[in-house]
Parts: C-alpha cells; structure tokens; sequence
C-alpha cells in the first residue's frame, strides 16, 4: 500500500467520519464545525486526484464561505449550547435503513456498470486552462454558463437583502 | 258510387261542434251551445239517414249483393310500402246502419240533455264532450283501416273518460272515469297487439285487403299466418283473440265489464248515448267487421266469442235482478245484452242461411239501440225527477210521470222480447241462429232472457208502482217537451223497428238473407219471458217483503251478485296489491336506492378517499424528501427492472 | 339556406340579451330573438323540402364545410337531413315556449336569458353538425349552462340535483369521448361523420367503441340505469330549465345514438342490438312503474320521460327503418309534450306553490285553461290518437314488430303493455290534480296569463301538427333513416 | 455577433429590463405607482418585441440554441408574466419592494429562457436553479407573514434536495456518457442500469419543478403560503417553462429511452391526475384548492407528453398558452379578493356574483376553461391533450384521464357553486377593480374564449414545431 | 486492499450522499438540514471530478460543473439562510417540525 493509498484511506475515512457525526450530533455547533471537516476532506480528495484549482475553490467558498454563513447564522437564530431536539426514533430508523437500501442500491448498480471512458488525456486541470475556458466563447468556452451564475448571484445577492434585512417597522 | 262529402260531413260537424263549443263555449256562447250543436247534430242526421238511404237503396246493392265501397281514402300515415294508416270510409251495410244509429241516438241524446242539463255550469263543455264522442263514434264506424278504427277507438275512450268525469268534483265519477279509461286501455292493448300481428302477416293494414289476404286459403299471407304459431296456438289465432279482448273491453265483455256499472256516474244521457247505445257496441261493431276472418280463418277463435259472450249474458242478467240503482241494472242488463249479440256473432257462420247469427246480432244491436237508450232516457227522466238513483227511493212514478211510465213501458217489453215489440225479432233471431249451431248456448240465452224478462220488470214495478210516492220540495214535472220529444220518438221506434226486413240488409256476405218466422220456436222464450214477467209482478207490483224472503233464502248466491261476484275486489286486489305493492314500490325503492344509492355511493367514496389519503400531506417538509426519494427508487427500480 | 346562421342568431340573441339594459327588454330580446329562430328553422323545413322536391338527392342538404384545426382534420361541417330538420323544428319550439314561460323569472333575469339561449344554441349546433368533433363541442356547450339554471334557479335541492346532473352528463360525455377518439384514431383520422360513413370500420373498433357511445350518448336520453340525473334534475330545474332539458337536452343523446353510434358501427348496432332492447324496454317498464309511485308532478313526468325516452332507444335498437322513424318522432314529440307538461307544471307550481299531487284537487274549476293544458299532455303522454304521442309510439311498434323471434315480440309486447301502466299514473295525477273536490285556499287562483298562453299554443301546434297529420314528419325523417337502415343492412 | 444579439433577444430584453429597474432603483426618484406602470411598459414591449425577428441557431458551442418553436414559448412566458404585472397592479403599488420583485422575478423568467434554449446539461442545471432561486426568495415576500416565510423554506429546502438528487442522476449521465451536451447524448445511450437511474434521477427534477405526484408534495403548501402573485408565476410559468423544457428533453435527448419514459409518464400521469383531484376536492382555501387542481392539470399534460408526437407536442404547448389565460384568470380573482378583504375561503366566495359579477364571470370563465368544458379554449385543449396521448393506443389511460376530467368537474363547480348559488350575510364587498387589471382580465377572459374558437392558432403553433 | 480508483471515490461519494440524505430525513433543525444538503451537493462534486480524471479526461467538463455546482450552492445557501433567518423571526424557532402552519 503506497503513501497515496493510505492518504486516499485517511481522507475517505475523514470525510465519511465527519459526514456522519455532523448529521448525528446533537450540539449544532459540533455539526458545523464536523461539516466543515467533511468539507475539508474532500477538498482533500480534490488534491488526491490532483485537481488542485478546485481544491482550492473548495476550501475557499466552502469553508471561507458557506460554513462561516452557517456559523453565523447558527449564532443568529440558537441560543448557544442548546442541545438539538431529537427525531422521533422511528424516523430515525427509517431514514438509516432507507439511506442504506438507497446507497446499496446504487452501489450495486455502480458496481455492476463497466465504465467505458475515453484513453486520450488532453486537458490539464491548469489554472490557465481553466481561466482561458471560463471565460472562452469558443470550443471548450464556459462563458454563457459564467454569465448565468453571475446574474443568479446577482439576484440572490437582491432576495437576501430584501429577506434578511427588514424594516424595523415591520418587526415587532 | 256515393259522394264521400256528405259522409265526411258527417263526420265533420260533431266535430265542428266539439271545437267551437270547446274553444269558445264557455264564454261566447254558452247558452246557445246546447241549440248550436243539436241543430249541427241533426244536419248530421239527415245526412246520415240519407247516405243509409242512398246506400240500401240506390247503388249500394250490386247484383243482389251489398258491396264493400271505399269512397275515400287518404293516407295518412305510411310505414312502409302497403302498410300504412289510411284515414277512408268503408261504406257497407253495418256502416250504413251504424251511421243511422249513431246520429240519432245522438241527435235523441242532444235534444234530451238541452232539457235535462239545462242550467249546469259547465253546459258548453258537455256539449263539446258529446260532440267529440259522436265524431269518433262515427269515425269509428266508417274507418276502412285497422288503425283507423283503433285511432277512433281510443277516442271514443277518451270522449268516454271526459264524460264519465263531467262532474269532475264528485270523487265516485273521478274513479269511475279512471277506471273506465283504464280497464278498456287495458283492452285495447290486446286490440293493439292484435292489429300488430294481424299487420305483419297480412302485410296490410286496410280491411278489405286484410279480410281477403286471411281468409282466402291459397294466399301466401294465409299460409304463413297459419303456419307460424305461439304456444301451440297460430299466429292468427292469436291476433283475432287479441282484437277481440280488445273489443270485450269496450263492450264490457266478462271479465273486463267492471268498468261499465261505475260508468253511470257521468250525466244519465251519457249514460244512454255512450254506455247503452253506441260506444259499447264498438266492441260487437269490431267482430263483425272482421267477421269473415273470424268465421273463414279462426273458428276456434269465434268460439271463444260465443262463449265469452254467453257467460257475460248470464252473469250480467243475474247481477242486474240484484241492484238496486237503476242505472245500474240498466248497466248490467246492457251488458247482457252485448252478450246476446256477442255470442250471436260467435255461433255464426259465414255467408247464406248459416249467417243468421250475423244478421240477429246487427239486428238485436240495431233494436237495442233504440230501446236501450228509450231506458236510460226515462231512468234520466225519472232521476231528474226523484233526485236519486236507488229503486227504494222511488215507487207510484206512473201518476207523476205518464209520458216517461209508458215509454218505460215500452221498452221493457221490447227489451223482454214480447212480441211485437223490437226485441222479440231480434232476439227471436238470435236465439234462433244459437239453437241451430250451439244448444249450450241456447239455454243459456233463454234462461238469461227470461231473467231478463224479470230484472227489467222488477225494475219497472219498482219505480211505477211498489209504494206510493210523495214529491217533497218543489214539483218537476216530466221535463218539458225537449226531454219528452226524444222518448216518445224512441218508443215508437223501439215499438216498430222490428218490422224491418233487416236480413234483406245486412247478411254476413252481403247477400240478402230471408228469415223465416218460426211460431212454434217462439213460443219458449216469450213464455219464459212471461213468466219473469209475472214473477216481476208477484213480488214487485205491491210493496211486500217477498223479495227480502227470496234474497235471504238464496243468501250466497245473492251476496254474491249483490256484489257482483267480487270481480271489482279481485281486480282491486291485482292492481293494489300486486301492481302497486309488488312491482310499482319495489321499482321506485330500487330506483331511490340502488341505482341513486350507486350513483352516490360513488361520489361519496370518492369523497371519504380523499379524506383518507390527507395524511400524505402532511405539511412536514422532511417527509416530502422521503416520498420524493421514495418515488425516484420506485421509478429507478421500475425502470430498470421492469420497463426497460 | 346557410346553416351557420342557426348558430349565429342565438349568439347574437345571446349577446343582445346580455347588452340590455332593463328586464323588460331583456326578456323581449330574448323571446325576438327565438322567435326568429323558429322563422328560421320553419324555413329551414320550407327550404329543405323545396330542394327534395327540386330532385336533391345528396344525403346532406345545404352543406358547408369550413377547415378548423387542419392539422386535426377537424372542420367546421354543417349540414342537414329530415331527422336534423325535425329536430332543429322541435328545439326552435321549445325555445319559443320556454322563454315565454320564463317571462316572470325576477332573479338574475339577464343571465337567465342569456343562459337559456346558449343552450339553445348548443341544441342548434349540435343537430346540423356533421363532424363528430364539432358535434362533441356542443353536446358539452349545453352542459353548464344546464347547471347554472339549475343551480341558480332551482328549488328543492337544487344543488345537488345540479351537480348530478351535470357530473353524469360529463360522465356520458366522457364515454363519448373515448368512443370518438376510437373512431377517429382507428378510421383515418377525421371525425368527418360523411367520411365515416363511407369508410369501413373495423369490427373490433365498433365492437368497443360502439357501447362506449351509446352508452355515453345514453346517459343523456336517460339511459337506464344511468338515468337517475332525469327525476332530480328535472324536478329541480326551474320551469323553462326542465322544459329545455326533458324537451331539448335529452334529445341530444338520442340523436346522437341514433347519427353517431347506430349510424357509422352497424356491426356493432347489430351485436349490441339486444342488450339495447332490454335496456331500454327495462327503462320502459321500469321507468312507467316507478312514476306511478310518484307525488310530486315533477318527478311524475321525469319518470315518465325515462319510460318515453326507452321508446327512443328502443325504436333505435329495432334497427328497422319504420322503428328508427318512430324513435325521431318519438324524440320530437317526447320533446314537445314533455316540455308543455312542464310549462303546465310549472303554472300550477306558480299558482299553488306545490307540486304534490296530494295536495292539489279540483283545480280545473279555477284554472280551466292550465288543467285543459294537462289533460291534453296527460293524453298525449298516455298515447292518444290525434296527439303526438299516438304517432310515434305506434310507429315504434310497427317498426319493432318487424322482426318476428320471440326476443323482439316479447320486448315489443312488454313496451306496448307500459302504455296502459302510464294511462294509470297520468290519469292518478291528472285526476289528484285536476278532479276531485276543490281545496278552499285554491279558491282564488287565477289561470294562464297571456305569456303562458302563448308557450302553450306554440307547443300545442307542434303537437297537434305531428298528431293529427303525421305525414309530414314521416315523409321528413323517413328518408334519413332510410339511409340510415342502408348502411346497417 | 448580430447572431448573437438577434438569437439571445428574449434573454438579453430581460437583463436589459433587471438592469434598467436596477438603475431606477438607485435614482430612488419614482413612486411605486409609476414604477409599476414603467415596468408594465416595459414587460409589454418586451412582449411585443418577442414576436420579431426570431431566428434559429445555436451559440456557445451548442450551450444555447433557439429556434422558432422555443422563441414562441419564451414569448407565451413573457406573455404570462405581463398579465402578472397587470392582474395584481393593486397589490404590486403596495409592495414594499417594488423593484426587487421584479427583479428577482425576471431572473427567474430568465432562468427558464435559457432553460428552454439549454442544450448542455450544465445550463440546464444552472437554468433550472436560476428559475427556482429567485421565486424562492420571492415567496417570502410577505415577509412578517408566518406562512409565507414557510413557504420559502419549504420551497428553497425541497428544491436543494431535489437538484441534489437531480445533480447525481446528471454526475452519473456524465461518467456514463461522458458528454454534458444535449445533441450528443442520445448516441450515447447504451441501455445500462447505472444510466437510467441516472435517467430517472434527472427526471425526478421535472417532475418536481411540474409537480408531477409523488415529487410535489411541497406545491400546496408553497402556493398557499407565497404571495399570489409569486404562486400565480410559480403554477403558471414556471410549470408552463418546465413543461416545455420537458418535453423537448423527452423527445430530443431521451427519445431512446422512450419505451421507459413512456410508462413512467403514464404511470405518473395517472397518480398525478388521481391525487390532485382528490386533494382538491376537500380544500377550503382557494390557493390551495388552485394548487391541487394545477397538479391535476399537469396530470393532463403528461398524457400529451406520453404521446411522442409533433401533435403532442403542439398540445402541450397549446395547453400551456389557455392554462396562462385561465389560471391567470382563476388567480387574479382570488388575489384580488383576498387583497381587499383577506377571504380566501371557498365559503366566503359565497354570493360572490351579487357584489361582483365581473370577477365572478372571469373565475367562472376560467374555472370551465380549466375543467374544459366549451365554450372555453380548455376545452379544445384537454381535447387535444388526450387525442394526442390516445393515438399510443392505450385506452385504458385516456379512461381514467376522462373519469377524471369529471371529478374535476366537481369541485371546480363547487367554487361556482359557491360564487352563483349560495348566499351569504356577509358577502365579499363590492371591489373597484383597477383599469389595469380589468385590462387584464378581459384579456385573459378572451384569451380563454377566443383561443380554442380561432383555430388556425393550433396550426401555427403546429407549423412552428419541429 | 484494492489500488484506489474510480470506484473507490464513488463509493465514498454514494455514501456521501446517503449521509447527506439521512441528515436531511432526520435533523429537526433547519440549519442542520441545510448543511445536510451541502453533504449532497459535495458528494456529486465529487462524482463530477472523480469521472473526469478517470473517465473523461480529455476535456474538463466535470470539473467545470463542480465550480458551478460549488456557486450554486453558495447561492443556494445564502437565501436559504436568509429564509431561515426570517423565518426564525417569525416563528421564534427553526425547527421543522413546528413549521407545519399549511398541511393537508
């Protein structure tokens, strides 16, 4: 088993670990902070399969980003230390035996898929070439994409403002 | 050839008079209405006696035998080809004598009502009602075509229904004209199903063709009609009972006479015009006017005329000796008398000397006409005077009413059949033609007329004699001369039309028909009658208690007439208890709760599923996920396993 | 003659009603309007029987074809023959007859009228359109507006008589649907009943489609067991609202047997020809008895339409021409009658405010005209001579009593026995009502008004014009169903 | 670069109008009334320049295409939204965030522009999201209103996991095919189990965003809770956008798959067409009540969906352009009422025509439209609808559609029930309707009468469909 | 153990998903539920790359669509957290089983 094998493990094991304590503690705060752990894994699998760029997105919107957003708004809306309320535990089981079948599910069909997939090798996930194609509008050009997501930011940036920033007159 | 507009005439002004009086009686000219229409009735008279006359005398009879002349025929409604409901005239001679008794039994009847429903509110309409009822009388008689007849059949019955219900406020006449309407409806449906099957294998509809398709044996309609057959019974068979049951209901034939004795609720000269002279008769009218069919083709079914006939001729007679309202004996005793014309037709045969019994039965219906309504005038006459129907309300009429006791008089011994009175011949005939083809039958014939002999004269005493009769209220007096004129010209006749050579006219196959005069034969029947007579006397001339000892001492034979052997309960019983209880409820319930209950049920199970299934929304948006998961495995696993 | 005028008259007439300003004028629009509708349908008849006899043989007269949704092969084909004519006849009487009888409807009278025409208006398209889609439209046009006039001017219970009405027409029309678009789909593709018709189709296709729309088309002619929506819809209906549905609507379905499911599936006619004769002979029977049980006069004649309306589907079930000529007479002298006994309903409701016939008695003394009015449908219903009912009913019978096998003697026999059950309920309701001794809080009523009067004599001709001289009518329906036998032979 | 400009028209209209609303916003000069009435200036001539100058082609390396037929339904979309801005003039000139709304409003209009131009399952995504984003946002508009904010959540969290699951169908699209774009992957589809699960997860987002059962549980209560106007747009455009993406992506892209899209479709249709008229029949508040019968509606287009067939097609999209009039119509009034008086209970429509018979013959008008009785234009399209789908040969389904279509019936007669027959003591008053709106809903009254009368539209229609 | 591949990362990403699923199902907590979906969101991120260096390597598709997929969510996330906050204004909790005002 080679350095890479046993770091590909370490990974897996963090992101899944995490994964599954963040959406089974029971102190929110935890849940963040163990979500931002899965995050970080798998920007680390991001850099495993060395697709650095997009590791690098991954730390900064995820972890910069949203689990900050998340973090703030846990401030804002929980009163610190306060345990979660717990499912009904029927539900709980449900959902574990469902969320089992489903992935056995799909790992089944997974396994039993031969991917086909191509041999050439042409595009480099470099930072020019990913630059040179967000914005291209030619062969490859991800620029009416870059476009549409600017102008859903745009209008996510204007419903949160109108959402989350309201008259005091109208707060009682 | 005859001109058909006098005929149509004819039959046009009754129905003139009927519209006008209908529409605009009842406000423009009510009092005049009785004066309008009489005097339209009686153009129609003179019309009719001169088509008889120009009929009988004049072109009518071609080498010795009286044709079957079609002066007019229109097609009024088509089926197919050669089946088709024609509105014609078949001029023959029992058209010929019908139209003449029809018109003057009906001119009699107008002129009596102007006295005797002088000052009744509803004067227009009556006159409107007679008018309708002598229009389809008369296009009864003339139709040329099976439908035809059927078509002026229910009108008669309808005109019938209006006149019995003329005092629409009185419950009694409202269910007696139910009850006529109904009962000879039920009839007719038999008449319809018989003119049915009778068109189909005849392939026609008109009389002449119809007769001559069925009786002639080489035709191909005849054979067919022979050859097919239903419960072992042939077709034709079949459709010639069926006409008859049709024309049993209207003649108030047993068993379906009930209807006749509640008739007499509508006006008394109704009484006489509809239920004693004309409208009854249809049903005897109908026999003989398929009378060659009847004889040629289905003998068996003339049986069961005769026999059916005879039947209703006795029971009749024997009810009649039992009532006590004197419309109803005269009722019962029409009824009986029906029944001597009925199985008098039944055991003729067709054509020459055989056809004697069609002759007596035109005769007899002819005579009784005449004297038959000469009863239910003086009955009116005589009601009019006591206000009341029932015998024991009345007695010692004769000082009070002379002109209305003679013709009384009159008519019951034509009715009795003592020469020389109408009747004699007439019966005499009719006994005659029974005695030479079915002796059951003649007794049963003499004793009826002995009994009728009887019942007629207990009915005579008992208003002209019995006990003596003290007016209370203000005196009547006979009616005046518009009540008197119409009986003392039907007593003449009931007097004398017995002379008429009537064999000379009418004969089953048109050729003249000579009867002889048997005196030795006569001398049974009038002595019977003679001694119902006497019997009458004995026990009716004084008020005594005779006839209470005879009627205990025959306890269940007279209860049993008296109620007119419970014929009316039993009918009573199958349509109340049987009709409406057993089929007509079940069907309303069946229809209010299976078939509305279904229809219901489904709109409510619809409504309580969807109140069932409300927890699939349950609002938490958690359990949303799980069905939308739920759903895209279900369609993954469907898909890939099963609809690939 | 162009047909598209039938439909236009009552939408402009529609349309006017709504632009008025006072009742007054609404109700004379309306009743213009129908009055020149029936001008026109009069000569409509004028003109149809001037071509026949100028030697025009074409099946359809006065055809018209204008292409609607091409890519459907739907087009907008009008045209004509005797049983449209005859039917087209009857509407625009009743029409006529039910505005003059709406002439005191206070509540909403605009939308009243209004409603009243539209539906005419479906009748209308519905009888001179020869293509199945077209055809489908206006079987449906007529549907709501029946509600609302139920709905909104009803009595009893209203609504829910309403709604199941209406459900069960959509119901029927649903079938009709599905058996349209087997036809459409497995026969080339248009609903061009003439293309039909001339076009073979396939047996299995008739064989489903063929009872998917009779049925359908049954549940609007009272279909039994479908038929219950006709007691509560009728009695809930206002007086011109059951007049136009007992007189018009539910001719609809009985054309539409008759033109659409008897006419194009002949295979499947002669299959399903027996189940169609018990049914209806069911209905017959079924319907006579349960009206004698009957109180409310209302429901008397709804029950006895379902009994009148199994002579149509029985005289279409025959499948002989005399039978099917029988059965049109049936549906227009059905429509007439029905529909003045309605309007004589609906002035005695007015005047007494009941309807059981308990409760009624000797009303001929005070209303003479409006009881002469019920004894004359209470005959015609019952078969008298001289009135319509007699014609078509007898005609049915001729027709029926063609086929000599025991089945069709048998349910001929047990059709011809319903007549003398209805003789005992007509004359059990018309004697509770008109005879009999007179209530004292009836002392005062007043009889028919002139509107009244008017209905009554509109209706009266029509009735009297097919009872006293049927020619005419059997010479117009006839040959149509002619036609009709030639393609089921 | 004219290509560009004359191909992307409709989009680049609609970021023309964000950002001029942008800019007026930033002036803080104009009134909402006038701001309003500019905005409907400009929705109109954005509406009136959508019938010029259509083009067809492809940009961005297939990323975008247009042709004819989706230039006709961007335009019935910008058609719908116009009538939005018209029907709740009222309640727009008492909204506090005038612009914002529209804003947010046009960017979802313009996330399904490019949803209907998509072709690459990357835009097809990012449409997707950019038409459901902004309306989640805007369904909490009544921002101090509990259910509105519920309805937010619902919507925004719903439709994560959804596009969640519909991003893991797309993933594995992608590594079995490994193309992302529409034209190339029909060729590419092999059959495999993994791939159509990955078909069936992309196709659980349609169904979501169409409410199709048993994904649209959220609609309800999202409908119920958002302001009308956003659940007018939500149930009218945004179901009309996806139908048509939905379609084409059916036909176009998965046409190898058809044999399992058509049962699922049918299967769906029939849950669809079932439980929607089922919930509607026992729902008291109208929104809710319009929710559950627009599911059923879509029950209705799936059946023209599983036809597989031009006229299917041209179906759809004619049934969409007479459900804009009659929903419109149906939501108009009801917001309307519930603006002025906050009823929005079938029962307080009660004796609703004896104060407002105007708006009660509009709801009237299009509740027959929507149940498709003549001589409404639904009528003709429901018709169509199931001949299109009956021409597969199964019967049995366009049955159960037809038993449908009666129950139905029911309770959208239960509503004119309700608004005709029955009484009330204490009924809506008498609302002065603005001229605005009035405009309005004589349009949409017309459109629903006119439409199915002037037939030569369906041909048109069809004529424009390839 | 097998050398890490494709179907290795496929595994984690299935189970990723799953996890995020299970979260959503169960977290009571609006907040909770939302990072359950960031879960989601980042398993199919790494389906996308883990395809395009295995599989599709010669054009970097996926890895465009996880840039995408990573500013959607960051959009995603931002109104829903804005929703949220609000609605904790308005009904002074986030749980989610009390948000439940329209059922049925």
């Amino acid at each position: 088993m080679s350095g890479a094998d046993i770091l590909f493990y370490m990974l897996a094991a963090m992101i899944l670990g995490s994964g599954i304590l963040s959406v089974t503690t029971r102190h929110i705060f935890r849940a963040a902070i163990f979500l931002l752990f899965s995050l970080i894994g798998v920007a680390g699998m991001y850099f495993w399969m060395q697709y650095e760029f997009i590791a690098a997105v991954q730390i900064v919107v995820y972890v910069g980003g949203i689990t900050v957003l998340i973090i703030f708004s846990i401030f804002l809306t929980q009163q610190a230390g306060e345990k979660l309320p717990e499912q009904k535990m029927g539900r709980q089981l449900f959902a574990a035996l469902a969320a089992f079948c489903g992935f056995a599910f799909i790992m089944l069909q997974i396994l039993r898929h031969s991917f086909i997939g191509t041999t050439k090798t042409t595009a480099e996930p470099s930072v020019v070439n990913i630059g040179n194609q967000m914005l291209g509008v030619e062969q490859g050009g991800y620029a009416l994409p870059f476009e549409v997501v600017s102008i859903l930011l745009l209008a996510a940036l204007i419903g949160c403002i109108v959402i989350a920033v309201r008259n005091k007159t109208q707060t009682t | 050839m005859p001109n058909p507009t006098y005929i149509i005439l004819i039959l046009l002004l009754p129905l003139a008079s009927f519209l006008l009086m209908g529409l605009f009686g009842r406000s423009y000219i009510k009092n005049a209405s009785g004066l309008i229409s009489t005097a339209m009735l009686f153009v129609a008279t003179c019309l009719a006696f001169y088509v008889a006359y120009g009929y009988f005398f004049e072109y009518g009879n071609v080498n010795g035998v009286y044709q079957k002349l079609i002066p007019f025929k229109y097609t009024w409604l088509e089926f197919s080809k050669g089946v088709s409901i024609d509105m014609g005239i078949l001029l023959d001679p029992i058209t010929a004598m019908m139209l003449v008794v029809v018109t003057l039994i009906s001119l009699m009847v107008h002129i009596y009502s102007l006295g005797y429903m002088k000052g009744e509110e509803r004067f227009a309409t009556y006159y409107s009602f007679l008018g309708l009822f002598t229009f389809s009388m008369l296009g009864l008689v003339i139709a040329s075509n099976i439908f035809q007849i059927y078509i002026f059949w229910e009108l008669v019955g309808v005109s019938s229904f209006l006149l019995i219900g003329y005092y629409f406020e009185k419950p009694s006449a409202v269910a007696a004209c139910k009850k006529a309407f109904i009962v000879t409806r039920f009839a007719d449906l038999g008449f319809l199903i018989g003119i049915l099957i009778l068109s189909f294998y005849a392939g026609t509809l008109d009389f002449n063709t119809l007769i001559q398709r069925l009786t002639s044996p080489e035709s191909m309609e005849f054979k067919t009609a022979v050859a097919s057959s239903f419960l072992g019974i042939s077709a034709l068979t079949w459709g010639m009972v069926l006409v008859f049951v049709g024309g049993a209901g209207k003649s108030a034939m047993f068993p379906l006479h009930i209807w006749l004795p509640d008739a007499m609720e509508g006006p008394t000269p109704v009484s006489a015009l509809i239920h004693a002279a004309t409208m009854v008769v249809a049903g005897v009218f109908l026999v003989a006017r398929l009378f060659p069919v009847f004889a040629l083709s289905t003998p068996d079914a003339l049986h069961i005329v005769a026999y059916v006939g005879a039947t209703s001729a006795l029971i009749a007679a024997i009810i009649a000796c039992t009532q006590t309202d004197i419309k109803r004996v005269l009722a019962f005793s029409t009824m009986s008398q029906i029944g001597f014309m009925m199985f008098a037709l039944g055991v003729s045969k067709y054509g020459g000397e055989e056809g004697l019994g069609y002759t007596a039965s035109m005769f007899h219906l002819f005579t009784h006409a005449l004297f038959k309504a000469l009863l239910f005038l003086g009955a009116g006459a005589v009601i009019h005077f006591v206000h009341s129907n029932d015998m024991n309300d009345m007695g010692g009429l004769r000082k009070h009413l002379p002109i209305t006791h003679a013709t009384f008089l009159i008519a019951c011994l034509a009715i009795s059949g003592v020469p020389p009175f109408a009747g004699f011949f007439s019966k005499e005939e009719i006994l005659l033609a029974a005695f030479q083809h079915n002796p059951t039958i003649y007794w049963i014939a003499l004793l009826t007329s002995g009994l009728t002999a009887f019942y007629m004269f207990r009915l005579y005493f008992s208003i002209f004699w019995n006990k003596e009769y003290h007016p209370h209220g203000e005196h009547h007096g006979e009616g005046g001369f518009a009540m008197m004129m119409p009986l003392v010209l039907l007593a003449v006749g009931a007097a004398a039309a017995g002379f008429i050579p009537f064999g000379k006219f009418v004969s089953s196959d048109g050729k003249a028909l000579i009867s002889e005069f048997h005196l030795q034969f006569s001398i049974a029947p009038v002595a019977l009658g003679l001694v119902g007579i006497l019997t009458a006397l004995l026990l009716y001339k004084k008020q005594n208690s005779k006839p209470d000892t005879i009627a205990s001492s025959l306890n269940a034979l007279y209860k049993a007439a008296y109620h007119k052997f419970y014929i009316d309960e039993l009918y009573l019983f199958i349509t109340k208890k049987i009709l409406f209880n057993l089929v007509g409820r079940p069907a309303a319930w069946f229809d209010k709760n299976v078939v509305d209950g279904m229809v219901n049920a489904t709109g409510n199970s619809t409504q309580t599923i969807s109140e069932k299934i409300k927890g699939f929304q349950s609002g938490k948006v958690q359990e949303y996920a799980i069905y939308f998961l739920a759903g895209a495995t279900a369609l993954a696993v469907c898909g890939i396993y099963l609809w690939k | 003659m162009n047909l598209l005028i039938l439909i236009l008259v009552p939408i402009i007439t529609a349309l006017a009603v709504l632009m008025m300003r006072n009742n007054n004028l609404v109700r004379w629009t309306a009743f213009i309007g129908s009055g020149i509708q029936l001008l026109l349908s009069l000569g409509l008849y004028y003109a149809f029987n001037q071509a026949r006899a100028h030697g025009e043989t074409s099946q359809m007269l006065f055809e018209q074809k204008t292409e609607l949704f091409k890519s459907w092969n739907i087009s907008l084909h009008l045209g004509v023959d005797g049983i449209s004519v005859a039917m087209i006849l009857l509407t625009s009487f009743v029409v006529v007859a039910g505005v003059l009888m709406s002439w005191k409807v206070e509540k909403m009278t605009k939308e009243f009228f209004f409603l009243l025409i539209l539906l005419s208006m479906g009748a209308y398209g519905f009888f001179i359109s020869l293509d199945l889609f077209i055809l489908f439209f206006f079987l449906e046009v007529a549907v709501i507006p029946k509600y609302l006039l139920i709905g909104i001017w009803g009595s009893g219970k209203k609504e829910y008589s309403a709604n199941k009405l209406a459900l069960m027409l959509m119901g029927g029309s649903a079938l009709v649907l599905l058996g349209l678009l087997g036809l459409y789909l497995s026969a080339g593709k248009t609903f061009d009943l003439i293309q039909l018709s001339q076009i073979q189709i396939p047996v299995r296709t008739q064989m489903i489609c063929y009872p998917l729309l009779f049925v359908g088309f049954g549940i609007f002619t009272a279909l039994f067991p479908f038929h219950t929506w006709v007691p509560d819809g009728h009695s809930s209906a206002p007086t011109a609202g059951s007049m136009f549905l007992a007189g018009i609507s539910m001719k609809l379905g009985g054309y539409g047997c008759l033109r659409v499911a008897t006419y194009l599936m002949p295979e499947g006619a002669h299959e399903y020809a027996n189940i169609v004769i018990v049914l209806s002979t069911i209905a017959i029977f079924y319907g006579a008895f349960a009206t004698m049980m009957q109180t409310d006069l209302k429901y008397i004649n709804a029950y006895s339409s379902v009994s009148h309306c199994g002579f149509v589907l029985l005289g279409i079930g025959m499948l002989t021409k005399v039978a099917i000529t029988g059965a049109v007479m049936q549906m227009v002298s059905h429509g007439l009658m029905t529909a003045l006994f309605f309007a004589v309903i609906g002035m005695i409701y007015e005047r007494t405010h009941t309807r059981q016939v308990n409760e009624m008695g000797g009303l001929l003394k005070v209303m003479p005209f409006t009881i002469t009015l019920l004894f004359i449908v209470g005959f015609c219903s019952l078969g008298l001579p001289g009135l319509s009912g007699f014609v078509a009913e007898m005609t049915i019978f001729m027709g029926a009593w063609e086929h000599p096998d025991t089945f069709h003697r048998v349910a001929t026999v047990l059709a011809c026995m319903s007549i003398v059950v209805t003789a005992v309920y007509i004359l059990r309701a018309v004697g509770k009502t008109a005879m009999g001794p007179l209530k004292e809080e009836y002392n005062h009523l007043t009889d028919a008004t002139w509107n009244e009067k008017l209905a009554a004599i509109v209706l009266m001709i029509g009735i009297l014009a097919i009872g006293l001289a049927p020619g005419w009518l059997n010479q117009l329906v006839s040959p149509g169903a002619e036609v009709i036998m030639q393609k089921l032979k | 670069m004219n290509d560009f400009f004359i191909l992307m028209k409709p989009e680049l209209m609609i970021v023309a109008i964000i950002f001029i609303l942008l800019f007026l916003k930033l002036g803080k000069g104009l009134s909402n009334n006038s701001l309003l009435l500019v905005i409907q200036i400009l929705l109109l001539w954005n509406f009136a320049s959508g019938f010029l100058m259509n083009a067809t082609g492809h940009l961005f390396n297939d990323m975008y295409q247009t042709n004819a037929m989706m230039s006709l339904q961007k335009n019935i979309l910008n058609g719908g939204v116009l009538l939005i801005a018209l029907i709740f003039t009222e309640w727009f000139q008492k909204c506090e965030h005038l612009s914002e709304f529209f804003v947010l409003m046009l960017s979802a209009l313009l996330g399904m522009f490019f949803l209907i131009s998509s072709g690459n399952l990357l835009m097809f995504y990012l449409s997707i999201e950019l038409a459901t984003i902004p309306v989640a946002a805007l369904a909490n508009f009544h921002l101090d209103k509990k259910v509105s904010s519920e309805a937010a959540m619902k919507m925004i969290l719903s439709s994560a996991f959804s596009s969640g699951v519909l991003l893991f169908g797309i993933s594995l699209m992608y590594g079995t095919t490994g193309t992302l774009n529409f034209a190339a992957i029909p060729a590419l589809l092999d059959g495999s189990a993994l791939q159509i699960m990955a078909f069936v997860f992309l196709f659980t987002a349609f169904a979501f965003k169409m409410s199709i059962v048993p994904f649209h549980l959220w609609t309800a209560d999202v409908y119920e809770g958002s302001p009308i106007a956003v659940t007018s747009f939500l149930s009218v455009i945004s179901k009309g956008a996806i139908a048509f993406v939905f379609i084409s992506t059916l036909y176009k892209v998965f046409q190898p798959y058809h044999t399992i899209w058509y049962s699922m479709v049918m299967v769906l249709s029939i849950v669809t067409m079932i439980t929607g008229n089922l919930f509607a029949l026992r729902q008291q508040n109208i929104k809710r009540f319009l929710a559950f019968s627009s599911i059923a509606q879509v029950g209705f287009i799936l059946v023209g969906i599983s036809s597989n067939s031009i006229q299917g097609t041209t179906s759809v999209i004619y049934f969409i352009l007479i459900y804009i009039f009659s929903n419109l119509a149906a939501f108009g009034v009801a917001g309307l009422i519930s603006f002025f008086t906050g009823k929005e209970r079938i029962d307080d429509y009660k004796g609703l025509y004896r104060t407002n018979p105007f708006l009660s013959w509009i709801l009237a008008l299009s509740l027959f439209s929507l149940a498709g009785i003549p001589p409404t234009a639904g009528f003709f399209g429901k018709l169509f609808l199931l001949t299109s789908g009956a021409a597969t040969g199964s019967y049995l389904f366009i049955g159960i559609a037809a038993i449908n279509m009666i129950i139905s019936l029911y309770y959208y007669l239960r509503v004119v029930r309700a608004v005709f027959m029955d009484t009330n003591e204490s009924p809506v008053e008498k609302i002065t309707i603005h001229p605005m709106t009035r405009i309005a809903f004589i349009f949409c009254g017309a459109g629903i009468v006119l439409t199915g009368i002037m037939s030569w539209l369906y041909d048109s229609i069809k004529a424009l469909v390839n | 153990m097998m050398q890490p591949g494709l179907y290795h990362i496929l595994f984690i990403s299935a189970a990723l998903f799953f996890i995020g699923v299970f979260g959503f199902f169960t977290r009571r907590n609006l907040i909770t539920m939302l990072m359950s979906v960031e879960l989601i969101l980042n398993s199919v991120n790494l389906n996308f790359i883990a395809f395009n260096k295995y599989l599709w390597a010669d054009k970097l598709d996926g890895l465009f669509f996880t840039i995408f997929v990573i500013a959607i969510a960051a959009a995603e996330a931002a109104i829903a957290i804005a929703i949220i906050i609000n609605l904790s204004r308005n009904f002074q909790s986030i749980d989610v089983e009390k948000t439940d005002e329209m059922k049925f």
